[in-house]
């Protein structure tokens, strides 16, 4: 019988632990809770001063102090509505976060796991130097190098495009893909690929049938994280998207500025269909969210 | 025909930053033969196979192929079959489809029927037909050596390359296996190159040993010139078992003499000089000789017992027949066999 | 130095060469092009009057960076972005280790709960921010009703300047605390059960237990955690934007400073000046957590 | 159909920006392109000019941006090779660093022969178009004219309850408020929290300039300024006692609005008026026909209040400029659309749109504009009173200090006077570094 084991038969630190993982998802759950809630709500219901938060038929709803409202789907077909003066709707913006979130990704998880490889098996000139140099790019903080970026893709018209938006996340997801599919590749035993190179393939050939299959968790963790980052950037889009690659961020934080006030089913709805893909993928690997977020220090 | 050996190679150097792991090795495999490179680990017998395998490029010397020096070629071109001493079998992958994988190669083009027949031969020739759809992650050890085995044999390559392939099973396993590899390959009549730090297994398949110490040959021979005639005391120390008796001795009164004065053999040698005396523990007899050795530790080997006497101012082992129960403390006077002692001046 | 491979011999796997500078350079020839030489450009900018949307710079010497340390609100920026990182990185650490405590030992739905306590983790911050903004309203905000439900007079979270910090700190935290629980719950399950096992042996109390065991045992990760969380709170922006915008003395971090002065005022040569100024910071943290993750790397190879 | 041709065109846009990238520019056949915050105005505008295109076959299209992230777009736009716009509708204060960082075209030689510019009201001419003011140098030409004002529940202000209490306690007739010290009156009055109503609404939000916008007639009002314009002086006189009594009677209006008064935008200020709670809200008029539609009988509309007889009201509005960094063909058009705007027949048509606001007198000055909808008339009687914000280069380090500044001081951070102390440091040194106080 473990120490551990005995304080769990003590009633005292039960509870106590009970309460705060309850009090916790209480709270860190309630905001998504009424995220779902508000997007089928009609706009007046969302900002009543008393909490709606039951769904019900027309008929029992009733008075101001009600705490009921009736569910409408307004906010999910208002994502179909264009913006005043502007021909785009937020399935636009959608698009365009899907072209820019998974080009990036996938550049930069082919990008990372070449690179992680040649690092992984090949005797580099200052390899881990250069290793060490991607890992501090990571820190880099992008106010540092907002600026001269703004003005580089002023110059060369990347501004505004799709291309640039994609360049940029690629590059700033590669130090974590770099670290994260070496620590992958350097697990997967040398001696496999090169009973391929004996064996009469080639290493380009081995790195396709042997090392690319072996990798393959590696790269959707990997994915996973670049998409992360990627789908949810906000500053570099709004700087550089313009009118031409404004992705959905740039579409919620314009609502702010909204004269008629935030119309906040749309908003939720928006919310809710822009996060659900994400959610799902990371929940998917979630056995390896640890190896993504510590550069692979500790193994998920 | 000309007699090229199918492998030669020639004062191959290789070193890793400040490690010499070869140093000017030279080896040649004939067409038909079982040569065992035996070694203590880090004597850079991995890197001697990996070079041959073109999996690293020396530093100097060269590698040749049936005369042809292959030194540049890339490892697909060379046509040698290296297995590895963790099999490097494709996890989720069938045993069938590993066993393919080499006949699918695009440098090979084997046709559909070709590659069929071979893995129906290899299997059969390795009883491991019950194995092929099986998942590899899914097999015991020695099945999964078999399987490697045949990755090696199915290709039908030039040369093969063992890389201490007994390694991870366990022993009965291991002494089975070996004399099952040296035999097919005398069947398949291609000849093989096998690392191993295990001298039973040198002994037991060897047509010719090359020791290789500290990144040198240091000795190629039979399994017989390597055990009776090593050329240096390291040599002897690798092969044996109970491990061989050194002792240094100083030469006087027509003996080499150990530093307390027991005599071990004759000396010719001017007085004063010095060498190293290797006395195996069956050219020791327990009685005979002139000095008193008290035992100190007796081990039962069945066959034989070996006591590890205090004798010549150091340890020495003897052995003894299974019956005689000696308890520790017994006095014996162990005497060198006539002519069987080991002598390395210097 | 490596040495060329031979010509040919493009499968040995020991070789460098131009085979694997090759292999490496695209990665490497982005990195520097997107973040070397981005910030020389920055440190150039910085002597010039460079403006956003003008042709031309001149070079004005030192000026940009005197009126940095001149001006206040550069140092009220800094000190508002010390106060956000420290805070936040408090707060999630101490709430983080707190829930991984309560989540460590093996329940009915562990797994279940654990994946939706990871969810904030995952959601855009921007987005998150805006809809903050819904939660806190002073007037029809769900947090402010469920505080007067408790019958407190609740705080106007987006105008009371001495709640403003906390609304962002609060959407931080809310989206953060899950990676910290993440990671301690690696630390505590990095701790050998002998160890327990020896402490119950010796009867020692749980607090004993806890401070000489399970405490210095998860310190090498957690300050891991608290290293990169403090990284990328420095870089705090989107909630600050949603929330108060880039121009309220309560919240203005260093990002919303100088997305003020770079895109607002459109005084590029000053905000690379306060850029570099705020990047010497950033350097110093970052090689504290480079060399920590290889200390740890290394650590965590010898199979600790 | 739609949904599958509107989830092809990024797509298409995204292959263009390479196509761009790679030097494969598409032809010109871009319709003539007007960049405006998103709002009313810029719908009418848009509809306005389609009698454009029917005489020129010139298309026109008015692109609008969130208010939120409009002037960063547009200064960010000017900094590429080329700008998305021929056209922008810009804020007043722009035009300082409009004109001198070679961002908009110059239209001195050009504007006063096509456009007659006798008919614009002069301040509005002064502080839309002219950089320097005064100076006669074009930078602009008058689209949207405008200015601060106040709705009020005319419903409320009407009650016969409510008249007779209100009489009784301040002994004269409840009416929309002349002076400063009767709005403060009305404000108290119908200040009532418990049943949710609030006296007044102000602006005071802490985004772009809503607070400096909200409180600046005040400033003027008391006797305060800015500065010197001529010699850019401000020390001794943003920091004058007069400015402190103006922002301290500004914060003492902030105990009779609703929650959150201290941090209003315009779209706050705006909500808290169209709830339903509030007696009367400030904003600029370009919002009354959205509140008059939303609260039709219920909302009346007055002019600035006066302190010691001064009436003084922020500027609202944008002038129409051109891109210096478009080919002179495409500025040609942009010429020809701004003189076609301003010949009377299409003001008479821009009046009919919601919050269309001319500049020009004639039809200000007209019973008709006055009758035609109930905010004319305030609107027409607040256009002589109109003053703007610093609108040089710098405008938005100043506007940005003094958001910060003012807020501080509403906040109760800092005194009224201390924080305009600083503040006018702040300014001083600003202008300074700008090269323009001596």
């Amino acid at each position: 019988m473990s120490a551990a084991r005995s304080w769990d038969e003590r009633g005292a630190w039960r509870w106590l632990r009970f309460v705060v993982l309850a009090g916790y998802a209480g709270i860190a759950l309630v905001p998504l809770l009424w995220l779902a809630l508000t997007s089928i709500k009609a706009a007046t219901d969302t900002t009543s001063t008393t909490a709606r938060f039951i769904p019900a038929a027309e008929s029992a709803v009733s008075g101001a102090a009600s705490h009921s409202f009736v569910p409408t789907a307004a906010g999910w077909t208002g994502l179909h509505t264009p913006l005043p003066g502007s021909p785009a709707t937020f399935l636009d913006f959608l698009l365009s976060s899907l072209i820019i979130g998974l080009a990036s990704t996938v550049a930069a998880v082919a990008l990372g796991t070449v690179t992680a490889y040649g690092f992984s098996r090949f005797r580099i000139a200052g390899g881990k130097d250069w290793l060490f140099f991607i890992l501090s790019t990571r820190f880099m903080p992008p106010l540092a190098v907002v600026a001269p970026v703004l003005l580089m893709y002023q110059q060369s018209g990347l501004t505004g495009t799709h291309l640039g938006l994609i360049l940029l996340y690629t590059v700033f997801n590669l130090s974590l893909a770099v670290w994260l599919m070496k620590g992958f590749i350097d697990e997967i035993p040398r001696a496999f690929e090169e009973s391929a190179l004996v064996d009469g393939y080639t290493r380009t050939q081995a790195f396709f049938r042997i090392i690319l299959p072996q990798a393959r968790t590696g790269m959707a963790v990997t994915a996973v994280f670049c998409l992360i980052a990627a789908w949810n950037e906000y500053g570099f889009a709004l700087v550089l998207g313009g009118q031409g690659a404004a992705t959905v961020p740039v579409w919620f934080a314009g609502l702010q500025g909204n004269i008629s006030g935030v119309p906040w089913p749309v908003v939720a709805a928006g919310a809710v269909l822009f996060v659900t893909p994400l959610v799902v993928f990371a929940v998917l690997v979630r056995n390896h969210l640890l190896r993504g977020m510590t550069f692979g220090t500790v193994k998920g | 025909m000309t007699d090229h050996p199918r492998l030669a190679v020639a004062g191959l150097t290789k070193r890793f930053g400040a490690i010499q792991a070869l140093a000017g090795v030279d080896l040649h495999v004939g067409r038909d033969e079982l040569v065992v490179v035996l070694g203590a680990t880090g004597a850079g017998k991995t890197t001697l196979l990996r070079t041959i395998a073109g999996l690293e490029t020396p530093d100097a010397g060269s590698v040749a192929f049936d005369g042809a020096e292959a030194t540049s070629w890339n490892p697909a071109a060379r046509d040698v079959a290296l297995m590895f001493q963790d099999f490097a079998l494709y996890p989720d992958w069938t045993v069938r489809r590993n066993l393919e994988f080499p006949l699918r190669a695009p440098a090979r083009r084997l046709p559909e029927s070709e590659i069929t027949q071979r893995i129906a031969w290899v299997a059969e020739l390795l009883a491991i037909g019950h194995l092929l759809d099986k998942p590899s992650t899914r097999l015991s050890g020695g099945q999964m050596q078999r399987v490697a085995l045949g990755r090696a044999l199915v290709r039908r390559p030039r040369l093969f390359l063992l890389d201490e392939p007994l390694t991870n099973l366990d022993a009965k396993l291991r002494e089975r296996l070996r004399l099952e590899i040296a035999a097919l390959r005398r069947e398949l009549h291609t000849p093989m190159l096998y690392v191993t730090h295990d001298q039973g297994e040198a002994l037991a398949m060897a047509d010719r040993i090359v020791v290789l110490i500290a990144g040198r040959v240091a000795q190629v021979g039979s399994a017989e010139d390597i055990y009776d005639r090593p050329a240096s005391p390291e040599v002897a120390r690798l092969l044996g078992h109970p491990p061989i008796n050194l002792i240094a001795a100083t030469a006087s009164d027509g003996f080499w003499r150990a530093g307390d004065g027991t005599p071990l053999a004759p000396a010719t040698a001017t007085v004063g000089s010095r060498a190293t005396i290797g006395i195996r523990p069956e050219h020791l007899a327990p009685n005979g000789g002139p000095r008193p050795a008290q035992i100190r530790v007796v081990q039962h080997h069945g066959a034989y017992q070996v006591a590890t006497v205090a004798w010549a101012g150091g340890e020495s082992h003897v052995l003894l027949p299974p019956e005689a129960a000696l308890p520790i403390g017994t006095e014996l006077h162990p005497s060198v066999v006539q002519d069987r002692a080991l002598i390395w001046p210097g | 130095m490596t040495t060329a491979a031979a010509p040919g011999g493009g499968g040995r796997s020991g070789s460098g060469g131009w085979g694997a500078a090759a292999v490496v350079a695209p990665a490497l020839i982005l990195l520097i092009a997107f973040n070397v030489f981005p910030l020389f450009y920055n440190l150039i900018l910085s002597f010039t009057s460079a403006e956003l949307g003008v042709e031309g710079w001149t070079w004005v010497g030192t000026r940009n960076y005197q009126r940095v340390f001149e001006r206040p609100e550069y140092s009220a920026a800094l000190r508002t972005t010390a106060l956000f990182v420290f805070l936040a990185v408090v707060c999630e650490l101490a709430l983080g280790f707190v829930l991984a405590l309560a989540l460590h030992r093996r329940f009915a739905g562990k797994t279940a709960l654990l994946t939706a306590l990871l969810i904030p983790m995952m959601l855009p911050p921007a987005v998150m921010g805006l809809y903050a903004n819904l939660l806190y309203d002073g007037d029809y905000g769900l947090l402010n009703q469920i505080i007067s439900g408790f019958g407190v007079a609740p705080p106007q979270w987006r105008t009371d300047p001495a709640w403003k910090l906390t609304a962002v700190l609060i959407v931080d935290v809310w989206m953060w605390t899950p990676f910290m629980l993440l990671i301690s719950l690696a630390a505590l399950g990095s701790v050998p059960r002998h160890l327990y096992e020896a402490a119950e042996v010796d009867r020692a109390s749980a607090w004993m237990v806890f401070r000489r065991i399970t405490i210095p045992l998860c310190a090498p990760l957690l300050a891991l955690a608290a290293l990169l969380r403090t990284t990328d709170a420095l870089k705090q922006f989107d909630i600050v934007m949603a929330i108060t915008g880039p121009n309220d003395q309560a919240t203005q971090t260093v990002s919303a400073l100088l997305y003020q002065g770079l895109f607002a005022d459109g005084k590029v040569g000053r905000g690379s000046a306060y850029a570099c100024v705020v990047l010497v910071l950033v350097i110093a943290l970052a090689t504290v957590c480079t060399r920590y993750l290889d200390w740890l790397a290394r650590r965590q190879g010898r199979g600790a | 159909m739609s949904t599958f041709s509107s989830l092809c065109r990024p797509a298409l846009r995204c292959l263009a920006g390479i196509a761009a990238v790679a030097g494969l520019a598409a032809g010109d056949s871009k319709p003539l392109t007007i960049w405006w915050a998103q709002w009313a105005p810029a719908d009418g505008l848009q509809q306005l000019s389609e009698d454009f295109t029917k005489s020129t076959g010139i298309a026109v299209k008015v692109h609008q941006i969130p208010w939120s992230s409009y002037q960063d777009q547009v200064f960010l736009a000017f900094g590429n090779k080329t700008t998305e716009f021929d056209i922008v509708v810009g804020d007043s204060q722009w035009i300082g660093r409009g004109a001198t960082k070679g961002l908009y075209l110059n239209l001195t030689s050009w504007l006063p022969g096509a456009v007659d510019l006798k008919a614009q009201n002069p301040q509005v001419l002064r502080y839309l178009c002219e950089y320097p003011g005064g100076s006669g140098n074009y930078w602009a030409a008058p689209c949207e004219s405008d200015a601060v004002g106040f709705s009020y529940r005319a419903d409320w202000f009407a009650d016969p309850a409510e008249k007779s209490a209100f009489k009784a306690k301040f002994n004269r007739d409840l009416a929309p408020p002349a002076t400063w010290a009767e709005f403060k009156d009305v404000a108290v009055f119908f200040h009532r929290p418990e049943q949710k109503r609030f006296g007044c609404a102000l602006l005071t939000g802490r985004g772009y300039d809503s607070l400096v916008m909200g409180f600046q007639q005040l400033l003027w009002a008391w006797g305060g300024s800015w500065g010197d314009p001529a010699t850019f002086k401000v020390t001794g006189k943003l920091d004058s006692p007069q400015a402190a009594a103006a922002l301290g009677f500004f914060k003492e209006l902030m105990a009779f609005g609703p929650a959150g008064a201290t941090n209003l935008d315009y779209g706050k200020s705006l909500e808290a008026f169209t709830n339903g709670s509030t007696a009367m809200a400030m904003n600029y008029f370009a919002f009354a026909p959205g509140i008059a539609k939303q609260m039709g009988d219920k909302a009346g509309f007055f002019v600035m209040p006066t302190q010691d007889g001064r009436r003084t009201i922020s500027l609202g509005g944008q002038g129409l400029s051109i891109s210096a960094k478009v080919p002179v063909e495409r500025q040609e058009q942009a010429k020809k659309f701004i003189a076609w705007f301003l010949t009377e027949p299409v003001q008479r048509q821009w009046i009919t749109k919601d919050a269309g606001f001319t500049a020009n007198t004639a039809i200000l000055k007209s019973e008709a504009f006055r009758k035609a909808a109930p905010y004319n008339a305030a609107f027409a009687d607040s256009l002589d009173s109109l003053q703007d914000f610093w609108n040089v280069p710098v405008y938005n380090e100043l506007l940005a200090a003094a958001q910060k500044r003012l807020g501080e001081a509403l906040d109760g951070v800092k005194t009224p006077a201390a924080a305009l102390t600083e503040l006018a440091k702040e300014h001083q040194d600003i202008l300074t570094d700008a090269g323009l106080a001596k």
